[in-house]
């Protein structure tokens, strides 16, 4: 363990006093799953850590009148697939949240974490960018708010500024007959960084037409990627053998991976296609 | 003679009154409480913290090293490099999985002129807290002349390839050496009948070729070890290893000690599967230790365990094999060519045994080659060597059963060898369960079951382990309450504390509670070789044996002292009931066991017993798997629905731990067969040291595991009894790889068949 | 009497045989009667007071481990493997 | 790489401690290395092995993934704490009576962790037990025993 200090911030405006007077080796802690092993291992300069968990804000879960969600981003992962309003409107974030490591990881691992962290193969982020989410961000200059997808610049590398952190992620309210499904793929049935990983939201009319779709693969780009060439390629009919098929093409063109320990170029174009098609599927059964 | 898992005892153990039962295990409170102490919970006053500085590259010279800012660190007290050692000689050492040249065990605990692999230790540093150490070896400077790696077997067996050692030559069995140094250490080979005329009796033929990768023991406790060198210049050890005196006599030379200077204490255990038989901390702790004087614990983290243990071998192999169209196997040819890692010393040897040990083949021949490469040293690792020949022998034999559309079962019981064959490496069998096996599986429910739905698949396979027995100590005492404390020299990592305070309490005719197995330091018991090889019940059970056989002549001897007549006129019944001549009223006299203890005190004083044995004889054991899969064609995905491992224990002495033994092996197994590997760039940097990456299984991944015992007792053991450890994780490989091909009509032919593997044998269309 | 198998990659050190016979009642009788037919595969058993580097005997299927003064019964077959190893849970 | 120490309270097995460690110390290493509970075991200290879970307010986390320093004001169960006095719980005795253990290692993780599924789910399907404990890895039992002793200890029959 690298020689780092702690200190616990009990409101938004402490916390970025501290994460601005520490300087770039000062790291938000919030379920430390990720950090404290960059720490230990030191692949990440990191000499303070500012515990943000003890920020009411920041670990809360709000359901709005409208049907929106607002979910503090160092909320432990138990907490979000132990909502049952969560559960009800929002179960992509269950897919998400159930499979990020293990019981004992879910009791700490937070959303903003896993976003903050910017790995590209990410658990949560696609289904962030599928369900249209805002990141709140607290910084010097006060708050600011980034779509989701313009969140993550490159494998470990977001937008983040000196001194700020994400507070909390917003969701709007899905509409009526919309469905979302996130799935990984991994070699073993749980504890595993996706080879490739995939989330579909789509919106079905009454007559089974899919108006209104967004897609978006992990692990296959230095950053997970929204394709809308696979939304476009499902919208505006119904879903069929051939437009799923097209989305899944359209996925695997625009997935552009390495090949490293957990997978390789051709096995991550493939499964960007093969999880495309299945998250829509899946997606489109919840919304029916 | 098939024992089903829920019943208590077996037929053929209700000749016993012990054997056979589930007694709860001795050492078992401590273990859920969290009492017991292993290896890296010891806490001694004074203790320093060590740390290990590792090679960033898989081969270079050395050029320099300069320790002096790290030595400059407030709370440094020293630090060690390979010359800080005496130098080794290359005298041969017995490191309990067979012997090693002493200057090469130094060279791999701390690397000498050259860095053989990445994470090979460099230097080591002891401080006051764990975390000083961390900084201070970040201030050791190395400069490293970098040459080039050589990763692979067949690569390093190539004339022209880069050279890990410039001394080393091919040896040949007969002795003779090669002219030019070489990567390939040594070559051996088996013969039996005539290769050419058996291939020319076959009406098919198959050849395939297989490739495995190197895969670790992954035991859940990382290595550590603390030593204490005493002003009287005598070093304590304290250690979680699999042979304590392995420990001793692996370290006294490196420093240059008596063996009678060093006391090795065997701390619990956190799983070896052989992979915690070498020493690699304990020489560092221990010269530290010389050189500051305090106590100093070295710990690996699991980083360290996986670049730098012992993995077992990767391989390159190639089986040809013939049969007549009714199914006799006619000839086999076996080509082995084992990673030994950075030093001599693959399981090629034990491979080559096993590859066709369970068939009568009339025409064989087996070459087995030994090669080092830049990768970690190789370590016994469960069956060494027999998972990787076993492997590419059970899938050809598998292949060509389908080619001549027999039954794979049928087959194997067709060519099965039975009491009376012989193996190529000459070896005749004694009595052996390897029918009773085959004929177990094909009753098994499993077997009998129809396996639905689609990409699901089923295969079988048949595995062989020799088995090893060798030398065991024992020591019991008879107190006046009838409680026998039984003292061991033997580390118990999965139940053997159990497994022999229950032979000694069949023996005695008492139960298993009433005694109570310690495992004790060097000094304390008499030497005792690894636990491994499935020889510690098997060798540890027979001096249990023999150490109540003493105590039974003497308990005898006694009663005849008090009841004053000849000791011949005593006997000691195995109802442990004393009996004696009818005393002068005429009245019969006997003891219990109990009501003699009682007097012992009184009658002449306590009662020892003593053993020391020396086993030559095993007594092999053989096992048959079914596994049933479901492959997921669009990912290649494999998952084992269900799993049934038929095995000989020869007498099941705790049928729990059998159980769980073959289960565990079982799960090892199909790690091996579809996700762990180590996975190296083309540096010879290990990409995946870590338990996130190297993906051993889950408990979501595997269903439960249908053991089904057989009995066949040993003849060669007063309780019949087989190792059990090692045999269940050779079948899972070539068994799911049968189900596979089962499954989507398509053979792998390398290990891991992880989905990447899969989808390029299948969807993305070879290489 | 007793035979000893001797694997093909020893065969160079006895003209080509595969199985000899001897006399003696342990495993260093035996090897010294073999010494004055076989002086190399003699030397190659024996290593001053200990069998040969790298190699191990077997009798009648079982691995010696007690050395050269491992009693031989009488009629009993000697194999000669490479050395071995193990390892368990 | 100045190495300060601080001072933490907090209750452990229900007991108010208030303990000195390093800051860079994770709890995992105070509990070892300063207070002196060794149950919970160093696996991986990377979060992959479920080696050193402990209970953290109600959850089980991997104590090698907190720092010494969070735990102010926390309550923290370890596997020290299940038995009370010489009375093993439940699932401590069902693991013994099933042989759920061999090296013991992982053992301590496994109790800690399948006691909080309990607490939470009294009567977990087969699925349920082998998805909550998929974070910890057990080398030598291939988990058949472990799945049943939680059976045993959730009172339904074993087979």
């Amino acid at each position: 363990m690298q020689a780092v200090k702690y200190a616990r911030a009990e409101s938004v405006e402490e916390a970025v006093s501290l994460l601005q007077d520490g300087g770039a080796g000062a790291r938000p802690l919030a379920g430390g799953t990720d950090v404290i092993v960059q720490a230990r291992e030191r692949t990440r300069d990191i000499d303070l850590f500012v515990d943000i968990k003890h920020i009411a804000e920041v670990v809360a879960i709000e359901h709005g009148n409208d049907g929106s969600l607002t979910i503090g981003a160092a909320t432990p992962c138990y907490e979000i697939y132990g909502d049952d309003s969560i559960a009800e409107k929002f179960p992509i974030l269950v897919d998400s949240t159930s499979l990020i490591g293990g019981t004992a990881i879910q009791g700490r691992a937070s959303l903003g974490g896993n976003l903050c962290n910017s790995s590209p193969a990410a658990d949560g982020i696609p289904s962030l960018i599928v369900l249209e989410a805002q990141v709140e961000i607290a910084g010097p200059n006060g708050r600011r708010t980034v779509a989701v997808e313009d969140f993550c610049t490159g494998p470990g590398q977001n937008v983040l500024d000196s001194g700020e952190f994400v507070v909390k992620l917003h969701f709007p309210a899905p509409a009526a007959g919309s469905g979302a499904r996130f799935i990984r793929f991994i070699p073993r049935n749980e504890m595993d960084i996706a080879v490739t990983n995939a989330a579909t939201q789509l919106r079905l009319d009454g007559d089974g037409n899919v108006t209104w779709a967004r897609i978006s693969v992990g692990a296959v780009a230095p950053t997970p990627l929204l394709v809308a060439d696979a939304a476009a390629a499902i919208v505006g009919q119904p879903l069929s053998e051939d437009s799923i098929a097209a989305a899944a093409a359209a996925s695997s063109a625009a997935a552009n991976p390495i090949t490293d320990m957990r997978g390789s170029i051709r096995q991550r174009v493939h499964l960007a296609g093969v999880l495309t098609e299945r998250t829509i599927r899946q997606a489109a059964e919840r919304a029916a | 003679m098939v024992t089903a898992q829920s019943q208590p005892q077996s037929k053929e153990t209700e000749q016993y009154n012990v054997i056979g039962t589930r007694p709860i295990r001795h050492d078992g409170v401590d273990k859920v409480t969290g009492a017991a102490q292993y290896g890296a919970d010891i806490s001694l006053p004074g203790m320093l913290a060590g740390r290990v500085l590792r090679s960033p590259h898989a081969h270079a010279r050395i050029v320099s090293i300069d320790t002096s800012k790290a030595e400059a660190l407030e709370g440094v007290l020293a630090v060690i490099t390979n010359a800080d050692f005496p130098r080794a000689s290359d005298e041969v050492i017995d490191t309990g999985e067979g012997t090693a040249q002493l200057n090469w065990v130094l060279d791999n605990v701390i690397a000498s002129d050259k860095v053989l692999y990445k994470g090979h230790a460099v230097a080591a540093v002891a401080a006051t807290d764990h975390h000083i150490a961390e900084d201070a070896v970040e201030l050791i400077e190395v400069e490293y002349d970098v040459l080039t790696p050589v990763l692979d077997v067949r690569d390093a067996m190539v004339d022209g390839s880069p050279l890990l050692h410039d001394s080393l030559h091919t040896g040949e069995m007969d002795g003779s050496k090669s002219d030019n140094p070489s990567n390939t250490a040594s070559h051996l080979q088996f013969t039996k009948g005539d290769l050419d005329a058996g291939f020319a009796d076959a009406d098919v033929v198959i050849e395939r070729e297989f490739e495995t990768s190197m895969a670790h023991q992954g035991y859940i406790e990382p290595h550590n070890g603390t030593a204490y060198y005493r002003a009287d210049g005598t070093l304590d050890i304290y250690t979680s290893t699999q042979g304590a005196f392995v420990v001793r006599d692996s370290v006294a030379p490196l420093l240059q000690l008596s063996p009678s200077q060093v006391k090795v204490t065997p701390m619990e255990i956190g799983g070896g599967f052989g992979g915690k038989i070498p020493v690699y901390l304990e020489p560092l702790a221990a010269l530290l230790s010389q050189r500051t004087g305090r106590p100093v614990k070295l710990t690996m983290n699991r980083e360290e365990v996986l670049l730098a243990t012992g993995p077992t071998s990767g391989t390159y192999m190639r089986v040809r094999m013939g049969a007549k169209r009714d199914g006799t196997i006619t000839a086999a040819d076996v080509h082995l060519a084992f990673e030994a890692g950075a030093y001599p010393g693959s399981p090629v040897g034990a491979g080559a045994m096993c590859a066709l040990a369970p068939y009568d083949i009339p025409n064989q021949r087996i070459d087995g080659y030994d090669v080092v490469v830049n990768k970690p040293k190789t370590a016994a690792y469960r069956a060494p060597g027999a998972p990787q020949s076993e492997f590419a022998t059970e899938s050809v034999l598998n292949e060509l059963a389908e080619e001549l559309g027999l039954d794979p079962l049928e087959m194997r019981l067709q060519n099965a060898c039975e009491e009376g064959a012989q193996r190529a490496d000459g070896f005749t069998y004694g009595i052996i369960g390897n029918v009773d096996c085959l004929q177990a599986a094909k009753e098994s429910p499993h077997w009998q079951s129809e396996l639905e739905g689609p990409n699901r698949g089923r295969g079988i396979a048949q595995g062989f382990w020799f088995n090893i027995g060798f030398e065991s100590s024992a020591y019991a005492q008879v107190n006046g309450d009838g409680s026998v404390p039984l003292v061991l020299g033997s580390t118990d990592i999965g139940g053997t504390r159990a497994s022999i305070a229950m032979q000694l309490a069949e023996t005695l005719g008492i139960s298993a509670e009433d005694v109570h197995p310690h495992v004790v330091d060097t000094n304390s018991v008499g030497y005792t070789q690894v636990t491994g090889g499935s020889r510690t019940t098997f060798a540890g059970g027979w001096a249990a044996y023999e150490c109540a056989m003493d105590i039974r002549r003497q308990m005898e001897e006694r009663a005849a002292q008090i009841w004053e007549c000849d000791a011949s006129d005593v006997s000691y019944g195995d109802d442990a009931i004393i009996r004696g001549p009818a005393n002068e009223d005429g009245n019969d006299q006997q003891f219990t066991f109990k009501e003699l203890a009682a007097q012992l005190v009184t009658s002449g004083g306590h009662i020892v017993g003593r053993a020391d044995v020396n086993k030559t004889s095993s007594g092999p054991a053989f096992a048959t798997h079914i596994v049933d899969v479901e492959v997921d064609p669009d990912t290649g995905k494999v998952d084992v629905l269900r799993y049934t491992a038929v095995q000989d224990a020869g007498t099941a002495i705790h049928p729990a731990y059998v159980e769980g033994q073959m289960q565990g092996g079982v799960a090892q197994g199909v790690g091996m067969a579809l996700n762990e590997e180590y996975y190296y760039d083309d540096s010879g940097d290990l990409k995946n040291a870590s338990l996130l990456d190297y993906r051993m299984p889950t408990a979501l991944d595997l269903p439960m595991i249908d053991s089904i015992i057989v009995e066949v007792p040993n003849p060669g053991h007063p309780y019949g009894v087989r190792g059990v450890g090692e045999v269940p994780i050779i079948p899972p490989a070539p068994a799911v790889r049968a189900a596979i091909a089962n499954a989507i009509g398509v053979h792998m032919n390398e290990l891991p068949m992880s989905p990447r593997a899969i989808l390029d044998a299948t969807v993305l269309g070879g290489d | 009497m007793v035979t000893v198998l001797i694997p093909q990659p020893l065969r160079t050190l006895t003209n080509g045989e595969s199985v000899l016979t001897a006399d003696g009642h342990n495993i260093r009788a035996v090897i010294r009667d073999l010494a004055p037919r076989y002086p190399e595969l003699a030397d190659r058993l024996i290593d001053g007071s200990r069998i040969g580097r790298g190699i191990s005997l077997a009798i009648n299927g079982d691995v010696v481990s007690t050395g050269l003064i491992t009693r031989v019964p009488e009629g009993a077959e000697i194999a000669i493997v490479p050395q071995i190893s193990g390892g368990e849970s | 790489m100045a190495t300060e120490h601080i001072v933490v309270n907090c209750t452990i097995n229900g007991e108010q401690t208030t303990f000195l460690a390093n800051e860079r110390d994770s709890l995992l290493e105070a509990l070892r290395d300063r207070i002196g509970l060794t149950g919970a075991k160093e696996g991986c200290n990377n979060g992959n092995c479920g080696a050193c879970c402990v209970n953290m307010d109600g959850r089980i986390v991997n104590s090698c993934l907190v720092m010494a320093a969070e735990c102010e004001g926390a309550e923290v169960r370890t596997v020290e704490g299940l038995a009370s006095g010489d009375q093993l719980s439940p699932l401590q005795n069902a693991f013994l009576e099933q042989a759920a253990l061999q090296c013991g290692i992982c053992t301590p993780g496994f109790l800690v962790a399948a006691e909080a599924l309990l607490e939470q789910n009294p009567d977990p399907s087969e699925h349920e037990i082998r998805y909550w404990l998929a974070g910890n890895l057990c080398r030598c039992t291939g988990y058949d025993k472990i799945i049943k002793a939680v059976q045993q200890a959730a009172g339904q029959s074993v087979v």
